[in-house]
């Protein structure tokens, strides 16, 4: 059963993952990674990653895709403003073969790694309180420099995104 | 008197400048404060030459913790060679600061603070690393003024210079590393104090020959040997007359300060093996740089030439193994220091008020200036070396010097005498004393502050050439532990 | 034996040359100063130092002793020990006694010869330090503070001839003669050198070095005494460093007569016998300086002959005569080079007062035949100058009689006969050129219409005046055994251990009348030729004489311009091309390379990433291969 | 049988379509979102190495990525927008203003 949806599960994440690669309208590649990332989530799942589960969910395909979707309607972009992609396909296939070292050292590698169960674990592993426990105890540095990156994200967005007259006032 | 007066007289200048780059932006108040720090430090050196003893250990010594984990100590002391050399530059400063007067802007007279501040440390420092520390010190303030208010092509100039400084500097520094941890290995402890890298037993003789090469060809591009002159030329040229007066009268002196101070303790074998080599190659210097320079037009760039042909000379006597050159070459180092620096200054002097400094521009200042042109000739005179100056009597110890080294090679050290004559006078004619083709320059005489200023120089230059065993008695007896104690050569017979 | 007077000798015009120069500095930024003080103080100072030297030479006389003066320690390094020492003994007193007379009487009448120039303080200032530095050379214990004179003195020349220094030639003439000096104080000091170690590191003193010369070996020997001499060539103006002399006649006119009587010119012979001791060990040295000695005469002479310039034919008769006196302390007879060098003083010193009298009344000509188409009414100078001429020439009574036939007798004493010749031959053509200007400045009938230039200044006669009594009677105090005389400068320069003549009375007596005879014949031939010479038809300027036998040219082409060239070529080619377009270029490639790096740089975001992967596969593969999977 | 090899071999396949993305495609929005795949990929890799090792850190690793991801999606879109008012384009070879202008 987990096998089946494991499959199903990594079928549509590539598959999410080639949609957004290969279609020309910009939208239509934010749907497909939209797939993807939901498919990831349910991989997060079947991992005991509970909490990531919900956070992917809530994070990537919540905030983060809907905001990519949000801007691309935003800036109402025409196809005369899509690039021309003459080369593409070649280009792909040249990046896959370029890639080939680097997959096949890794995939090695993990095989050679002890096999074991990685079967849902129910209680103790991927829950909130583990994780949190984890991250406000072990991780605690670094969990408050990446808030303040998220500040620091936050302001420069305003900056940037502000009107240009106001920079050039000074 | 306290130890902490070294440190003191080190970092005076650099305070000062700091806390004139903050308060202030009136040229005048930085300049009247610059000279009045400058002065303060002569007085504070003056003492010191008062209360040091002739002998030849190491006085007033500093010695604290640095950085500790690699034993690098604040570790400064002064002995009789860097006390001579000490005095040098707290008397000409000041005097510069004088001739400088006028037409500066604040950053250059900082800069000179700042480069006051790393002479003296180098001068002073007996941990090896921080003597690095503060080479480099001593030139970041000199690239900025050739950067910033030189003349002509002044980037690319300094672009050379930092390309042939910081690649000698990094070489040295490679060699000051090698050291270390030859010591680290064999002691358990890190150190730099020069003191304890001389118990260095570990090291081959080929290492201790490359990190002597390292070590020379860093002190040698200040000096500069030949060839790692090429720099000086275009820096001479370029520099404002300030960093070409530091820059020649000091610390190419430093160079060969440095080759006494490290490489004479650290390496002895290897420095007296190598002796005649450098003797030859001081002595071709001499005549090849002094043969460059009589066609010079540009008579910054052929005092570059004449001092690089002086300083050849000065590493001839160093190198000469006995006591005779030894001397006569920290007698010329002080010496040259004072006519050339002089020298360069009026220079900058003439250009500053007729706004040319090429032979074949100028012409007939003698008659618009006669003290001007009285200054120059003694100055000039002095560089020839001629007696009753401070420059005769080096000349003639390095002659003897050279002479008890190798009786060949001496007879062409003999040839100082007439090189130097030619082309100083041919320019002093060009120059200075015969009438102008075309209409006279505008030129005004020596002001009396100016005069104030050359005042001291001109009478050091007599009175170490008419009694020089006042000045010789202070740093002869470190000369003699140099030669008997550290290279077991035993002069005397 | 210790004396307090010996320096007061020397400071005597050096506190004159730093008073006149302190006044003149204040002169020229101040207020101006009469111009009398300046020659109070200028003449005064040399006239003091003459006292003093006669009170010591006095005291000398009557007790036989010899002075010396231990003034500070000059230099102690090593076992080199060299003390600010001077020595008053019978050598050096001779020479400082003539040297403050003359001296004194070239400053008197510079005053009248320089009068109203806007430079005459500076000129006394100079003039008296000039003065004192001869005086250090000759009151010297020892070879270092002898050279400090020495070279004090090139200086001093070096500063009086190039006075007038906008015009370009004078300030040339002024470096030339400091240069070539120099090349000659090369020699002097590495003879120095030699000599310290070779005597074994001792003590400096002239007395020391004397006490010690059997410690040198022969070829030291030799070789620091060549080297001495190559010192005394440059300042003596021997071949081949002679060229400044001449040049140098571009200073003022008692410059020209200070250099070449009293001071300066003389240096070298007193050098060399200063060092007697050296050159007595060495024969060939000795005769190797006759041989310069008596070239150097001829040649000078040769050219004087031809010379249309007044002072340039007295400078070469210097150079000639200064080879007379080569001649005798190269044989050894010091005592006869240095009488000649003693009456020479006199007399040249008057012939250059009397030439610089001519030309101030001519307003500055000096070509002969120039000077000769004026009308002139000079008596005095024209009667002394023919004191002096009859004096240079060698004809009985005057001073240089005596003293050139002395060398000559030497000479043939010795058995050089070539010398001997070479000495007789220069003394007939010496006779020649020095009644050539005579004659043709006083005696050419032809003249400008006109009224005559007329000059007469006190301080310009009485000068000449007491010089002339000095050139006529000079020679007789060392009056030879054969005119019933009692060798008086021979006596007192005994300590010279000069060489004595042995030869019959007979010999002697010819050879006087040879040396008269043949003085007398070019007295003749110059009287055939020129007594009445037509001197609106100047002699030609051309031919090889004329011209000097081109040595000038000579070293210009030889020495001076390949050195030029060697110095363009150094910088221009092996520093800016070789060395700096070594190191400069090792720089430029990596400038290069940058570039090419920098064409990388496209800001196409895709091919930067596509890089990356390329060089991350490459690690990948490596990993692959390497970890063996 | 689902093993550390399958799951390896998804995430390694998701990592390379995004960089087959960013390679490839030009368009400024598609190869951000290449970026954002690639991520996933990883954090995908690190999820199961954490399942792995029963160990949290791993995932704790995730949340960090998961948090720059958000920081980058903010500062990456404001970017494109100014890019895009400025130039008109997505095109990202029409963006050069970073190019070495000398060498050429």
């Amino acid at each position: 059963m987990i096998d089946i949806v494991f499959l199903a599960l990594s079928f549509f994440a590539i598959g999410g993952a080639l949609a957004m690669l290969l279609n020309h309208n910009p939208m239509y590649s934010a749907l497909g990674l939209l797939i993807c990332v939901l498919s990831i989530a349910g991989l997060f799942a079947l991992l005991s990653a509970t909490f990531l589960f919900m956070v992917q969910l809530i994070v990537y395909a919540g905030a983060i895709m809907t905001l990519v979707i949000f801007l691309l309607m935003f800036l109402n972009i025409n196809e005369e403003d899509m690039p021309e992609e003459p080369n593409k396909h070649k280009y792909m296939i040249l990046a896959a073969i370029v890639m080939i070292p680097f997959n096949l050292v890794i995939i090695k590698a993990v095989s050679n790694l002890p096999g074991s169960d990685l079967s849902i674990v129910s209680e103790g592993f991927g829950g909130i309180k583990d994780v949190g426990m984890h991250l406000y105890t072990d991780w605690l540095l670094s969990f408050e420099l990446i808030s303040i990156l998220l500040l620091v994200a936050l302001i420069g967005t305003v900056v940037l995104a502000k009107k240009k007259k106001s920079r050039g006032a000074k | 008197m306290s130890a902490d007066i070294l440190t003191f007289i080190i970092f005076l200048p650099a305070v000062t400048a700091f806390a004139l780059m903050v308060t202030t932006k009136n040229v005048q108040a930085v300049r009247n404060i610059a000279f009045l720090s400058t002065l303060a430090i002569l007085v504070l050196v003056l003492k010191l030459y008062i209360s040091f003893e002739p002998q030849a250990q190491m006085q007033f010594v500093t010695n604290t913790p640095w950085i500790v984990e690699y034993g690098i100590r604040y570790y400064i002391g002064v002995d009789g060679f860097s006390l001579t050399i000490l005095m040098m530059i707290a008397i000409l400063i000041p005097t510069a600061y004088l001739l400088l007067w006028d037409g500066r802007t604040k950053g250059y007279w900082i800069n000179m603070l700042l480069v006051q501040t790393g002479v003296t440390g180098t001068l002073l420092s007996l941990d090896i690393v921080l003597f690095y520390f503060f080479w480099e010190v001593m030139l970041l303030p000199v690239f900025l003024m050739i950067g910033i208010m030189g003349t002509g092509n002044k980037v690319f100039t300094t672009i050379k210079v930092t390309v042939y400084t910081m690649g000698g500097s990094l070489l040295m520094f490679l060699a000051i590393m090698y050291l270390g941890v030859s010591y680290f290995n064999e002691f358990g402890e890190w150190s730099f104090q020069y003191d304890k890298l001389t118990q260095i037993t570990t090291l081959s003789h080929t290492e201790r020959l490359y990190c002597f090469f390292a070590f020379v060809i860093a002190f040698g591009i200040k000096i500069p040997l030949f060839p790692l002159h090429t720099w000086i030329m275009d820096t001479y040229k370029n520099a404002p007359t300030g960093a070409v007066f530091l820059l020649s009268s000091i610390m190419a002196k430093l160079g060969v300060y440095a080759i006494v101070r490290f490489m004479i303790p650290l390496f002895p074998d290897i420095y007296v093996e190598f002796s005649t080599y450098f003797v030859c190659l001081g002595l071709f210097g001499l005549i090849y740089f002094g043969i460059a320079a009589l066609k010079q037009d540009d008579m910054k760039r052929m005092f570059a030439y004449s001092s690089a042909s002086h300083l050849s000379f000065i590493a001839a006597g160093i190198f000469s193994l006995n006591s005779y050159g030894i001397n006569g070459a920290l007698y010329l180092m002080i010496a040259h220091a004072m006519a050339t620096g002089a020298l360069f200054l009026l220079v900058g002097l003439i250009h500053y008020k007729t706004g040319y400094k090429t032979i074949s521009d100028l012409g007939g200042l003698a008659k618009k200036a006669p003290i001007l042109t009285f200054v120059f000739a003694i100055m000039l005179f002095a560089n020839v070396g001629l007696p009753g100056t401070n420059g005769f009597v080096a000349e003639l110890l390095i002659i003897f010097g050279i002479y008890e080294f190798n009786h060949t090679l001496g007879y062409i050290a003999g040839f100082t005498v007439v090189i130097g004559a030619s082309y100083m006078l041919w320019m002093f004619q060009r120059a200075i004393l015969q009438d102008r083709v075309g209409e006279a320059l505008k030129m005004s005489d020596l002001k009396m502050k100016e005069i104030l200023g050359f005042a001291p120089w001109i009478v050091l230059v007599f009175l170490m050439g008419i009694a020089p065993d006042l000045f010789i008695d202070k740093f002869e007896p470190t000369v003699t532990y140099f030669l008997d104690d550290i290279l077991k050569i035993g002069e005397v017979k | 034996m210790e004396s307090g007077l010996i320096i007061w000798i020397i400071l005597a015009p050096l506190l004159g040359a730093l008073l006149n120069g302190g006044l003149y500095f204040y002169h020229i930024t101040q207020r101006a100063i009469p111009q009398r003080l300046f020659s109070i103080i200028g003449t005064l100072s040399p006239i003091l130092g003459f006292i003093f030297t006669l009170i010591l030479f006095l005291d000398m006389k009557e007790t036989g002793n010899t002075y010396s003066q231990d003034l500070f320690t000059w230099l102690e390094v090593g076992n080199l020990h060299i003390s600010m020492k001077l020595l008053a003994d019978n050598l050096s007193i001779f020479m400082t006694m003539f040297v403050t007379f003359v001296g004194s009487l070239i400053h008197i009448y510079a005053i009248g010869y320089m009068h109203k120039d806007p430079g005459f303080g500076k000129f006394f200032a100079y003039f008296n330090l000039f003065l004192a530095s001869m005086l250090i050379l000759v009151l010297a214990d020892n070879p270092i503070v002898l050279f400090i004179g020495w070279e004090g003195v090139g200086v001093c020349s070096y500063l009086l001839i190039k006075f007038y220094y906008g015009k370009a030639e004078n300030v040339t003439a002024a470096n030339k003669a400091f240069i070539v000096n120099r090349v000659g104080d090369l020699g002097f000091l590495l003879g120095v050198v030699t000599l310290f170690f070779a005597v074994g590191e001792g003590d400096m003193s002239f007395s020391s070095l004397e006490a010690n010369i059997g410690n040198v070996s022969p070829e030291l020997l030799v070789l620091s005494g060549v080297l001495l001499f190559v010192g005394a060539m440059g300042k003596s103006a021997q071949i081949p460093l002679f060229t400044w002399l001449p040049d140098a006649m571009a200073g003022p006119t008692p410059i020209s007569a200070l250099i070449h009587a009293a001071t300066m010119v003389t240096a070298g012979i007193y050098m060399v016998a200063r060092f007697h001791f050296l050159y007595e060990g060495v024969e060939g040295v000795g005769l190797y300086i006759a041989y310069v000695g008596a070239a150097s005469a001829l040649f000078a002479a040769i050219i004087a002959c031809k010379q249309q310039d007044i002072k340039k034919i007295l400078a070469y008769s210097t150079m000639s005569q200064l080879g007379y006196m080569f001649i005798g302390v190269g044989l050894g007879y010091y005592s006869s080079g240095l009488f000649h060098v003693f009456t020479h003083a006199f007399f040249k010193a008057m012939l250059f007062m009397g030439a610089g009298g001519i030309i101030i009344a001519v307003h500055h000509h000096q070509n002969i035949f120039k000077i000769a188409q004026e009308r002139v009414n000079l008596p005095i100078i024209s009667g002394t100058f023919l004191i002096g001429v009859i004096a240079i020439s060698g004809i009985p009574p005057f001073s240089g009689f005596f003293s050139k036939d002395a060398i000559l007798a030497a000479a043939f004493a010795e058995g050089e006969y070539l010398i001997w010749i070479i000495g007789m031959f220069t003394a007939f053509l010496t006779a020649f050129y020095m009644f050539r200007l005579y004659f043709i400045l006083f005696w050419a009938p032809n003249k400008k219409v006109g009224n005559p230039y007329v000059y007469t200044s006190k301080t310009i006669t009485i000068p000449l005046a007491i010089l002339a009594l000095g050139a006529f009677g000079a020679g007789f105090l060392n009056l030879p055994t054969v005119l019933w005389g009692e060798h008086l400068v021979d006596t007192w320069l005994l300590q010279l251990n000069s060489k004595v003549l042995h030869m019959s009375h007979l010999t002697e007596w010819i050879l006087m009348i040879l040396s008269v005879g043949v003085a007398s014949a070019g007295i003749y031939v110059s009287y055939k030729k020129y007594a009445n010479f037509d001197v609106f038809k100047p002699e030609s300027e051309e031919g090889l004489i004329a011209n000097k036998f081109y040595v000038d040219e000579f070293y210009d082409k030889t020495l001076v311009k390949p050195i030029q060239k060697l110095s363009v070529f150094i910088d221009k080619v092996v520093d800016t091309k070789i060395i700096d377009g070594f190191i400069m270029g090792t720089c430029n490639k990596f400038v290069e390379f940058g570039k090419i790096v920098g064409t990388l740089q496209t800001a196409n975001v895709r091919f930067y990433a596509a890089f990356m992967l390329v060089g991350m596969s490459c690690i990948f593969i490596y990993l692959y291969i390497s970890l063996g999977l | 049988m689902i093993s550390l090899t399958s799951y390896a071999f998804v995430s390694m396949t998701l990592f390379t379509i995004g960089v087959m993305g960013v390679v490839s495609r030009r368009n400024v929005f598609v190869i951000y979102m290449s970026i954002e795949l690639m991520l996933n990929g990883v954090n995908l890799f690190l999820v199961t190495f954490a399942r792995h090792h029963l160990n949290l850190d791993g995932q704790i690793i995730t949340i960090m990525v998961i948090a720059i991801a958000a920081a980058e999606a903010a500062i990456f879109l404001s970017v494109i927008i100014l890019l895009f008012r400025s130039k008109k384009s997505l095109d990202t070879d029409m963006f050069t203003a970073l190019k070495d202008k000398e060498s050429k």
